[in-house]
């Protein structure tokens, strides 16, 4: 076992990091950049039945340490991703997630069946927390009973091991991490975008065609450091942690917080090759600290936590 | 497709809020292709995350630089005005599809159609279509006299006529205006400017030949994240993506 | 009736921005460095009926364009300000908002019988999203109808208009805006701050010694723009708008959203002069889009908007 | 109290992480008792938005220079670690109480005790209390050689004893290690340093006239937001503000 490596439901990588759903496309622009094949794994851009245009253009505002995106789900349908978005990932050999969307219960079940039988991917994630479409999405990912329900039916025409991607955009996160668990989760992701908006001061006009957009990025990692230390707390399933991390600190933040991988969004648009460096970084970070194993990190704030002082 | 850290040589605002900026370093060696872009961040320790997409302007191979041209507007325009000579910026690129010239026939005429902050990409296009021969023509549409910009630069290349919507410069209104006398004898046609205008570039050039380049807002700039799609009816996708398969388009390809 | 008034329940305030809750003490402070009759108004900080020392430090903690804070309602106890407090506030002659916490029903209605009563108070604040005690606050401000029911008791006793301050944390903000209209509110404070949390990845300890606090700053404005522009279109109830806002123009963005006044919070802390500086700027702002009155911005976003085109 | 907009004429790296910052402008005339520190904004655009204190380590009233001393550490204080000379740097100051100085008894010795990057403030400090005609001492406590600074210019003002924790330089220890042999002449305490060293200072001291200086994570830097509260046994409201009714305090005050 390498000093990076993690293992979750389905997951074997060979380090904790992946990047997030939407914010890679299907991994082949990344790969005119590097090798995919350094990557702990990949999560693909979300699969509806169909394909999807998605919503009109602008589609994304930038905002203070983050920006908000509409894109709307736009992918070539789950039949196009197998057929040709797949096969291009097989020769880098790593666990791939698919990010699974719909808007009927429906929808997602027949997505999950035909995504999940492909050898090529690892795991699902159910993505019943995107802000930016009308029907389906979130609408599932505020109530924890259709929540439930869901993970239930999806879990059973599922292949692979189901991850269940929570959205921040709830009064209570944990009773949702209960709920998807108490329903047969094999693990969690968090955090999905924040509902957010941004105006031109001048016309008064919403930037996002869409109106409102998912908020990501920096900003938002306090809010997803503190649900995942809070539902850590609650649930005894892995989470892949995501939500504004763009360095090796911030990893390893996340990983302290309870997660046992980390998902890297937003600061892949800033930076083409953070997952690389960050993978690179990391392991002088753990010098640094003392620590041999990345996955000792998880958790670490819940099992040794006390109050800190401020120090020179 | 790498990123670059230049090197500041001079950064000097040339029209009203219009900037020139000049960048050195090896990475200059690959922007050979007009009408491809740079996605340029604002800085390491910035609040404004996302890059800004500018096109190459010009390149001096022997100097190792770029030039970029650019309206300092929102804020991130704005702080990447305020750098110094000898401040490195990161760049993404060369990035996008450019203008293909290879197919071009030599003895055309190439009228060159920008308006505003869309005209920069046309400099450096000027110069290759010129090198490989053919006679070059430029409209420029700006909003006033202190908003125009590279003027007698253009007019080095080619025969430049300029539009100002108030008319204190060139002639009153805007570049179809300027238009009239010219597609006579047929030109190819390269344009680029806010959607608008090249809407009605492509109505009054109905017919001819040419090229448009789009903008859009951008998030990877690399065709990752589907920011930056435009609705076309040629391809079997039913999109395309600004910032890989554009940013520039055969005339009707795409959905304006 | 100048240029920027706003009249607002209770606050006839000369220009619409006013320091918000906590951030801006009881003014004193503030005072020696501008003259406090320049601004609209000013939000006290939280007023409990016992004075309160509040939680250990670390308080503060720092994240990308925002700060998390847990205070913890440190006050001197509704008496205290009555009596030491308020009254050096009279001289500048400009409405107070008194923000109201408690841990219990009885508590919040007793502090607001008492300060509203005060001559020197113009409306009362309900504060009901305090995300940093164990008791009250937020418990309040994530259930509607415990929200409901405290916003009638509040009125019944309340000398003064009452303006109940919404958190962010919830699955929907509308259905807690429209409780506490329907309960007889005069206007909503939003938002207050939303959870977060930050650990030093060193140790793997919270930086606030009560580990969670608020995300406030720049960071949170699109959310909060968000809300207030949802909220806007089910309530008839006035805004007080706050989160993240710095500039004039964030000012104008968040009263094209649906804000009838604005407060800032945060940005003091960057700059103590933000308050005037904002004022002054915002009749220049005002004149590059050829608005006459400020109140005329309030809501544009909702009467007039369309389909924004990116522009160059 | 004013906010001032003071020009870098020097910043540079004396020690490892450990950086000398000189800032001018007419605001520093008033940056006259030492104690006090600047509330320092770590620049325009950057995602950090709070403010850093630091204290005034001297101040050079006919060059219209304050000297800041401050290890970059965090990522705030790298940035302004980064700074080149001609920049400018928005400092609110002089903030807090300081040490006052007015009822010492001129005949004492006053002992200086400092800990790491609580050393700067005890620099100005001791000029001031040497022109008021007191003997200084001086107990610096580095973690070790490499990270020690400033001895050479402590020494000009008196006696100066350095402590390192690893023996690399100095006594081996902390500076409460050295305080023994100086402590038989009652001399008035000025220290500053982490908390757990000003609390075994204070222990070591008991029953010694003295001054602590205290640090705290701050928000607004001037008694507004209750962030760097302390809580005290002597004051009626059972706390201080440390931004405000400090940093100094009388030994004994607070509740370290
Ligand atoms: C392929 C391409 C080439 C371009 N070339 C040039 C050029 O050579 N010179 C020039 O001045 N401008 C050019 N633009 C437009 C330029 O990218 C925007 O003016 C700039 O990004 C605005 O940034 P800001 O900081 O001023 O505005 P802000 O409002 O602060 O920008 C906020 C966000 O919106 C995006 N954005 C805002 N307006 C536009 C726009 N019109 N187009 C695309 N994104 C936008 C920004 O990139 C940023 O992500 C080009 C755009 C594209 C797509
Ligand atoms: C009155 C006073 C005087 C000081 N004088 C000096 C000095 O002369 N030289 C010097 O190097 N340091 C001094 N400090 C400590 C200095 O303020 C911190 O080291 C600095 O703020 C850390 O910022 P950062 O960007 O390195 O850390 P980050 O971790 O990026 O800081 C994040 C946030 O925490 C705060 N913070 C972190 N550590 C501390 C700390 N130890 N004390 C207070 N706030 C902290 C920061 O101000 C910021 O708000 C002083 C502190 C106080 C309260
Ligand atoms: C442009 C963009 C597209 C996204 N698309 C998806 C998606 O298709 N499915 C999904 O579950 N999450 C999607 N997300 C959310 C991210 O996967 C991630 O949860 C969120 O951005 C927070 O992480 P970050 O701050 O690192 O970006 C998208 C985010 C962005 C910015
Ligand atoms: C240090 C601090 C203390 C606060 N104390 C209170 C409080 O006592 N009562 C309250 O209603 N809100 C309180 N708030 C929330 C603010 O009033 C405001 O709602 C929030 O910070 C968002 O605005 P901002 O982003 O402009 O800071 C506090 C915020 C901060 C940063
Ligand atoms: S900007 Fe991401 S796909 Fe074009
Ligand atoms: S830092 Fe705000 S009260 Fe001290």
């Amino acid at each position: 076992m390498s000093r990076l490596s993690v293992s979750l439901p389905g997951l074997n990588m060979k380090n904790p990091i992946l990047p997030a759903s939407g914010c890679f496309g299907f991994g082949k622009e990344y790969a005119k950049w590097y090798d995919l094949s350094l990557l702990g794994g990949i999560t693909i851009k979300a699969a509806t039945l169909e394909g999807r245009f998605g919503n009109p253009t602008p589609r994304v505002a930038e905002t203070e340490s983050g920006m908000l995106n509409a894109i709307g789900l736009q992918n070539p349908g789950v039949k196009g991703i197998i057929e040709n978005e797949l096969p291009a990932l097989e020769p880098y050999n790593i666990p791939i997630l698919a990010n699974i969307a719909g808007s009927t219960e429906e929808e997602y079940i027949e997505v999950t069946r035909q995504i999940s039988a492909s050898p090529l991917v690892s795991a699902v994630e159910l993505n019943i927390s995107c802000p930016n479409v009308k029907e389906g999405g979130i609408q599932f990912g505020t109530h924890y009973k259709s929540a439930a329900d869901l993970t239930k039916k999806v879990k059973n025409v599922s292949e692979k091991p189901v991850y269940v991607k929570l959205s921040p955009n709830v009064s209570n996160i944990t009773e949702m991490a209960e709920a998807v668990e108490e329903a047969g989760a094999d693990g969690l992701s968090m955090i999905n975008t924040l509902v957010g908006m941004k105006l031109d001061w001048r016309t008064g006009n919403p930037i996002l065609a869409n109106k409102t957009g998912g908020l990501s990025g920096p900003a938002i990692k306090p809010v997803a450091i503190r649900m995942i230390y809070e539902v850590s707390q609650k649930v005894s399933l892995p989470i892949i942690g995501m939500g504004g991390v763009s360095t090796a600190e911030d990893v390893l933040e996340m990983m302290s917080a309870g997660a046992s991988a980390v998902a890297v969004g937003t600061a892949n648009f800033v930076n083409p090759y953070v997952c690389p460096e960050i993978i690179e970084k990391l392991p002088e970070l753990l010098d640094e600290i003392g620590v041999e194993q990345i996955s000792e990190m998880t958790g670490r704030s819940l099992r040794q936590w006390k109050t800190p002082l401020s120090s020179r | 497709m790498k990123k670059h850290l230049l090197s500041i040589t001079s950064n000097t605002e040339i029209a009203r809020n219009i900037f020139e900026m000049k960048l050195t370093g090896p990475g200059t060696a690959t922007m050979t292709v007009p009408g491809q872009f740079l996605h340029v961040s604002v800085g390491k320790h910035t609040s404004k995350l996302l890059r800004r997409p500018l096109s190459i302007c010009d390149v001096d191979f022997e100097k190792e630089e770029v030039t970029l041209l650019y309206r300092a507007q929102g804020e991130g325009t704005k702080q990447l005005s305020q750098k110094q000579p000898g401040e490195i910026v990161d760049v993404l690129g060369p990035l996008g599809n450019g203008f293909f010239l290879e197919t071009i026939d030599d003895s055309k005429t190439a009228l060159l159609i920008g308006g505003g902050i869309g005209v920069p990409p046309l400099y450096y296009l000027g110069k290759k279509l010129r090198e490989k021969g053919l006679k070059v023509k430029f409209i420029l549409g700006y909003q006033s006299l202190e908003d125009s910009f590279y003027i007698e630069q253009f007019q080095e290349i080619g025969e430049t006529i300029v539009t100002t919507v108030d008319g204190s410069f060139g002639i009153k209104g805007f570049v179809t205006d300027a238009m009239d006398q010219l597609t006579s004898d047929e030109p190819v046609i390269y344009s680029v400017g806010p959607a608008v205008m090249l809407k009605a570039v492509e109505q009054k050039a109905a017919g001819l030949n040419g090229f448009i380049s789009l903008e859009e807002r951008m998030g990877c700039g690399i065709g990752a994240c589907f920011a930056c799609v435009c609705p076309t009816e040629n391809r079997q996708s039913g999109y395309v993506k600004i910032c890989n398969d554009g940013p520039v388009f055969k005339m009707g390809e795409v959905v304006l």
